[in-house]
C-alpha cells in the first residue's frame, strides 16, 4: 500500500476536480514567510505537518496563523518535530475557511461483499470509528454499474444536504468515485469533508494506492514516506522485511507460515526482531542477499523456517550456505534452521554439508531459536 | 466425490511456456492430474512435457476439452487470461498470480460470477483431491489420501498443516488453498458448504489470519450450517499492528479483523481452535474420536 | 396462470408524479393493478391518486412489497432508475422511457440479468393480463380476458390488433409490448416459452416489424420448441430501404431484416402470416378450429 | 441516427489518437489550392467528395491530384455535383499514401446479442457485405469486460498480422472501442484500414452517433448532412418525418402502426408520400403543427389513423380541428379519419362536430384515402 501525505493526495484531489482550500506545501519557515506575503497562502491559514499518522490536531502537529510572521513562526515550531515517530519535513500551509459543517467521505474496498463501498456520515472531523454504526451510511458500489445516481441521492439524505450543496456534494462523489478507479486507490477519505458557503471543500485527503498496481502507475512506484532506511532496501530486492522490537531475526517464506513462526516464538518467550517474508523464489542469490540484509539488522540469533514449494529447499539451502561464508565472524549469530517440503534431503544434505542442522519440528526448532538469542543477550 | 476436482477434471495451463508453469506443469502431471493443454499467445503448436500448446484458451478448449485452468501469467496480463478462460467456458480458474491488482481482481470475479464460472485465488496454491486432481502448486509430497478436507488463506502454511495431518497418519480428502488476497474468487464461506456437503470429507480444517473478516463470516457460516467437525487455526496473534491510515478500514472491520476476534467467534460457533499449527492434528484426530497415532 | 404478471403482482410506478407517470397509474388502478407505491426522489412523503410516494425505491419495497415496477422517468435518468429498482430487489421492470441510448440499455440489461431481473422494453407498452394487472400503458379498453396470448414489438399496432382480437369475440391471457429499440430487456426468443409454458394461452400472435432479426430468431425458436398455433404479421413491407451507412449492419443481418426474410422465416417454421393486420383474428379463429364469430 | 461525413468522423478519429493521413477539409478549389501550396495538405494526394453515400471511388467522387493546379481542378469538377441525391460541397484532401493492404474493421451493436461487436476482415476496400462469412471475424465485446486482450489477438491473428504493425493495429482498436463508447456510437467502421510502413492508417471513417444519445452530446445535435427542409422543421417540432416519393400523407402514432398504414394503402393501390409518426403525445397543439406541416407537403389526401394510448383521441381530434381552420381554402385536400383506442368517443364526437366522419376499419379507412387521392390527381 502506497500511503500518500495529505498534500499527496490533495494533488490527486486537485486532478480530479474536487473542491480544495487554496495553498501550498513548504518545506521550509523562509517558504511559509514568502508564500503568505506573496498570497500564494491566503492569510489567516492553516499550517498542518505532512506525516502519515492521525491524531494531528490533538498531537500538536496542526496550528494556526493570521501574520505572515505567525505562520513563519509556526511553521519553524513544526518542521523538524517528531510526529509519532515521523520526521516532520513538509508542512501544508492553507487559507482557513469558515467552516458551517463536517462531513466525512469515504470510498475504500469491502473485501467481503466484494464491492467497493462509499461511506458517509455527518459526523466528520472526528475519529470515524468512534461513530455509531446508525450514524453511518454505507453503501456499496458494483463495479460494472459505477457509483449511480441513487446512491448519491442516498448519500446527500443522510447528510442533510439540499440545493447548491447537494449539486456540489453529487459533483464530488462522482470525482470521488473516479480518482478511486482510476488511480487504483486503496482508499480515498475525505474527513473533514467542509460545509462552506454553497458547496462543500475536501479539508482533508487521505489516499493510499495499491501497491500491485503500480505498474500501471509508475508515478506512485517511488513515494515510500513510511519505511525504514533496511526496508527500502529490502524493497528494492524484491524481499518481504519487517523491523520489530524484538532480537530474533526471522527469515521465512509466505506470511501465513511468517506469522504462525512469530506465533510460535511468543510462545516460548522469544521477541521476534526483524522479520523477513522471501515469497517465492528459486533464485539461491536472492536468499543470500537476504540473509545478509537479515545480518546487518544484527540480530541475536536468527530462526529460518522454510516450507518448500515454489521456493525449493535445496535452493535455499546453496542460498544459505554461500551467504554464511561472507558474513565477517565478527558478525556471526546463532542460526536454527529448520527446512521442509519440495527437495527436502536435498537441502538437508546441502546444509549438513556445511556444519548446519535442519531440525525437522516447529515447536523444538522455536524452543531452540528462542534459547540461542537468550543466551547471547 | 471430492470437492471441485476430480478424475475427469481436464487441465489447461495458461502461461505453460513460463518458468512456474513449466515447473508446475511437471508437478501436476505427477500428482496425476489429467494436464491436457498449455495456452500461450505466440506459442500455438509447441509442446511442454508433452503437454500440446495452444495461441489461445478457445481453440485449447476446443481441441481437448479442458475445463479447468491454472492461471501462472504475469500479474499485468492475468486478468485478460482469466476473462479469456471463462469466456471460453472454462468454469473452474485457479489463478495462481500474485500481486494482480484488486481493482483487476474486481471486474475478474464479478465477470466469472456473471458467466457461471469460479476462481480460486489469486495468488493461491489451488486445489488438490490426493489420488485424483490437482490445480495448482502445493507439494505433492504433503498429500495422503484420506477423510480430512482444508480451506485455508495461506500459502506454506497450508503445505506446513496438511504435511502434518499426513505425518500422524490422516489423510486430506480436498485441500483448498483459497490465497490471502483482498479480495478472493473463493472465501471461506464459499467453500464451506462444499466440503460439508462432499461425501469424503468427515472434517474441516480451516486456516485463517488475521486481518479482513472472512473468519468472522465463516464463524457465522459454520454455526448455522456445518454439521461436521471443524478445526481452526488463526496466524498472526503475535503480530504488531500494522501503521494506521485513515479510518475507513477500521471502521468496515468495526473491531473484528483481529486474532482475538477470529479466534472467539470460531470457539462459539462451536469450532476448536489450535493455538499453534502443530496442535491441529490432533485436535483433528480428537475431534474424529480417534486415539492419538502410535 | 397467466405470464409474468398475476394478482400477487404489485406494481411500484417510477416517476408517479410526472404526467405520464400519473395519467398511466389511474390507468392501472382502473384495470385493477396493485399499485402499491411510487418513487420520486424530492416528492417522498406525498401521494398520487391515494398511492404513497417514496424518495427511494429501497424504501417503496421495504414499505409497501412492490415487486415490479414501470418507469416513467425521462431517458437521461432512466438507467439510474432500473438500476435502483433491481438493486432494491424488483424482478420485474417495465420500463416504457423512449430515447434511452442503448449504451445505456446494455448496461441496464446485462446487470439486471446479473441480479436476475428481467426487463420489459424499453420505449413499450408493457406487459397485460386482463382480469389480473397490467404493468405499463396499453389501453384498458382494447382487452377482453380470453385465451390468445399476444407478443409485440410495436406499440399502438399492438393496440389495434388487440383491440381486433377483442372485436371477433376472442380475448387476451397475456399481451406484452416488447418495446422496438436495437437493445430490448425480453425479445420473442425470450417471451415465447412463458407462452408456450402458459397453461392458459391456446394461441400466440407475434407481431414484428422491419429491420433487426429478431422475427427470423423468434422462427427458429418456434420451429423447435413452440407447439401452440401462431399467428405472425410483420410491418413495413412496403417501407423503402433506409439510406445506408457503412457496411456493419449489412453483415449482421445478412439478408436477413426484411420483410420477406421475416415472413418465409415464419412460415417455415409453421406460422401462420397475415399480410395486414385485420386479417390476424381471423387465423387465430381458424387455428383454433373455431368457427368465425356472427 | 446522426451520420457523420468522413472528415468529422476523422475528426473524432482524431481525438482519440487513431493514425490518419495529413490533409484537411477544404469547400473551394482556391482552398484546396492554397492547402497544397502550403504543404498543409502533402502532394501527391487524394481528393474525396464528402458525402455519406458509398461506392464514391467508382461514382467519379474520388479523384487524385500530384500538382496544387491538379488538385484545384479536380476539386472544382467535384464541388456542387450532386452524388446520389447529395449536393458535394466539401472536399477531403488526403496525402496518397504507399497502401502494402487493405483491412476492414468496425465495431457496431449486435442487437440479437445485446452486445457491442467488432468485425475485421483481411479484404477491406470492398463492399464488406460481398465478403464471404469465413472471411470475417466477429467478435462480441462484454460491456462488463470491454475489449480484452485475447479479442484483439484474435483480430490480429485473423488479419496476418505481426511484429510493429500487430501493435499498430492493437492501439487502434482500442482506441476504436473507447471512441465507440464515450461518443455513443451507433457504428466506427474503417474501411480500409490501410497497412503503410510499419502501422495501421485509418483511410475512410464512417461514424453515427446514437441520436437519443445527443443530451450528452450537444456537439452533434446540430449535425444533419441528410435531411430534407420539411424533415428539418418536423425534427425541431419533435415529429418524425419523412418524405417518399407518394402522394397521400398519413399521419399515424407509433412506427409499427405507422408502417402497417403504408402496407394497407400499397395493398390496395394507394401510394404513400409524407408519412408522419405522431409519436406519444397529449398536446393538440403538435398535432395542430404536424398537421400543418403536412399540409406544406401538399399531399393529394391525408390519411390520418391514429390508435389512442399515451396519445389521447380527444387530443388529436381537437388538434386536427384547429389544423383544418388554419388551412387555406386554396391549400384544401381530402382528409379520411380513424381514431380508435383511448377516449374514442371524445374524439369522435368533436370531429363530428367540425363535420369530420371517423371510419372504425383500416381496411375501408385506405380503400377511402386511396380513392381520395386518386380522384385528385
Amino acid at each position: 500500500m502506497v500511503k500518500l501525505t495529505e498534500w499527496r493526495g490533495k494533488e490527486i484531489f486537485r486532478r480530479y476536480g474536487i473542491p480544495l482550500p487554496r495553498g501550498r506545501v513548504v518545506r521550509s519557515a523562509e517558504e511559509a514567510l514568502a508564500g503568505t506575503e506573496t498570497g500564494d497562502i491566503p492569510l489567516p491559514c492553516v499550517i498542518k505537518a505532512q506525516v502519515l499518522a492521525g491524531g494531528r490536531g490533538k498531537g500538536g502537529a496542526v496550528r494556526f496563523a493570521s501574520t505572515s510572521a505567525e505562520a513563519a513562526e509556526a511553521s519553524r515550531a513544526i518542521l523538524g518535530l517528531e510526529f509519532k515517530g515521523e520526521r516532520v519535513k513538509e508542512l501544508l500551509l492553507e487559507e482557513k475557511l469558515p467552516i458551517a459543517r463536517e462531513l466525512y467521505v469515504a470510498i475504500t474496498l469491502d473485501r467481503a461483499a466484494r464491492v467497493p463501498i462509499l461511506m458517509v456520515s455527518a459526523q466528520g472531523g472526528v475519529e470515524v470509528e468512534t461513530v455509531p454504526d446508525a450514524e453511518l451510511l454505507r453503501l456499496p458500489i458494483h463495479p460494472f454499474a459505477g457509483l449511480t445516481g441513487f446512491e448519491k441521492r442516498r448519500a446527500i439524505r443522510a447528510l442533510g444536504l439540499a440545493g447548491p450543496q447537494a449539486k456540489s456534494l453529487d459533483g464530488l462523489l462522482d470525482r470521488l468515485w473516479r480518482a478511486f478507479q482510476h488511480e487504483d486507490a486503496e482508499l480515498v477519505e475525505v474527513n473533514p469533508l467542509a460545509v462552506v458557503g454553497d458547496g462543500v471543500v475536501a479539508l482533508d485527503a487521505k489516499v493510499s494506492i495499491e501497491d500491485d498496481a503500480t505498474f500501471r502507475h509508475p508515478e506512485y512506484a517511488d513515494i515510500r514516506d513510511d519505511r525504514t532506511p533496511l526496508e527500502e532496501v529490502a524493497r528494492e530486492k524484491g524481499i518481504a522485511f519487517v523491523q520489530l522490537e524484538g532480537n530474533i531475526g526471522v527469515i521465512a517464506n509466505g506470511a501465513g507460515l511468517t506469522m504462525a513462526t512469530l506465533d510460535v516464538l511468543q510462545q516460548f518467550g522469544g521477541r521476534p526482531g526483524v522479520f523477513l517474508d522471501l515469497g517465492g523464489t528459486d533464485d539461491p542469490a536472492k536468499v543470500t542477499e537476504a540473509f545478509l540484509l537479515m545480518a546487518r539488522a544484527k540480530p541475536a540469533a536468527v530462526f529460518l523456517n522454510i516450507f518448500g514449494g515454489v521456493t525449493r529447499c535445496d535452493t535455499v539451502a546453496r542460498g544459505l550456505v554461500d551467504a554464511i561464508r561472507q558474513v565477517p565472524p565478527a558478525e556471526k549469530f546463532p542460526l536454527i534452521a529448520r527446512i521442509r517440503g519440495n527437495n527436502e534431503e536435498e537441502g538437508i544434505a546441502i546444509l549438513r554439508s556445511a556444519g548446519i542442522t535442519s531440525l525437522h519440528e516447529l515447536e523444538e526448532s522455536a524452543k531452540a531459536a528462542v534459547a540461542a538469542a537468550g543466551a547471547t543477550v | 466425490m471430492s470437492v471441485l476436482v476430480d478424475g475427469d477434471t481436464r487441465v489447461l495451463v495458461q502461461g505453460i511456456t513460463g518458468h512456474q508453469g513449466t515447473v508446475h506443469t511437471v508437478q501436476m502431471l505427477k500428482f496425476g492430474s489429467k494436464v491436457v493443454a498449455g495456452a500461450t499467445p505466440g506459442k500455438g503448436g509447441s509442446t511442454v512435457e508433452g503437454v500440446p500448446v495452444f495461441d489461445s484458451v478457445e481453440e485449447a478448449v476446443g481441441k481437448t476439452g479442458a475445463n479447468a485452468t491454472c492461471i501462472f501469467v504475469p500479474a499485468p496480463f492475468a486478468k485478460d487470461a482469466l476473462l479469456e478462460a471463462v469466456d471460453a467456458g472454462i468454469r473452474l480458474a485457479v489463478v495462481v498470480t500474485e500481486h494482480i491488482p484488486f481493482h483487476d481482481m474486481l471486474t475478474m470475479y464479478h465477470y466469472a460470477r456473471l458467466k457461471g464460472a469460479r476462481i480460486i485465488g489469486p495468488n493461491c496454491p489451488g486445489i488438490a483431491a490426493p489420488g485424483k486432481a490437482k490445480v495448482g502448486i502445493i507439494p505433492n509430497v504433503v498429500f495422503r489420501p484420506g477423510r480430512v478436507g482444508v480451506i485455508s488463506r495461506s500459502g506454506t502454511l497450508t503445505y506446513e498443516i496438511v504435511s502434518g495431518i499426513k505425518e500422524v497418519g490422516l489423510g486430506q480428502s480436498t485441500c483448498i488453498g483459497l490465497g490471502g488476497d483482498p479480495v478472493v474468487g473463493t472465501s471461506f464461506v464459499d467453500a464451506l458448504p462444499l466440503f460439508e456437503a462432499d461425501a469424503e470429507t468427515d472434517a474441516i480444517v480451516l486456516v485463517g489470519e488475521i486481518g479482513g473478516t472472512a473468519e468472522e463470516e465463516a464463524a457465522e457460516y459454520i454455526h448455522h450450517h456445518v454439521e461436521k467437525p471443524v478445526v481452526a487455526y488463526i496466524a498472526g496473534h503475535s503480530a504488531p499492528p500494522g501503521k494506521r491510515m485513515g479510518h475507513a478500514g477500521a471502521i468496515i472491520a468495526r473491531g473484528r479483523g483481529t486474532a482475538e476476534s477470529k479466534v472467539a467467534a470460531l470457539e462459539a460457533a462451536g469450532a476448536k481452535v489450535a493455538r499453534f499449527p502443530y496442535e491441529i492434528p490432533g485436535l483433528v484426530r480428537e475431534m474424529l474420536g480417534k486415539p492419538a497415532s502410535p
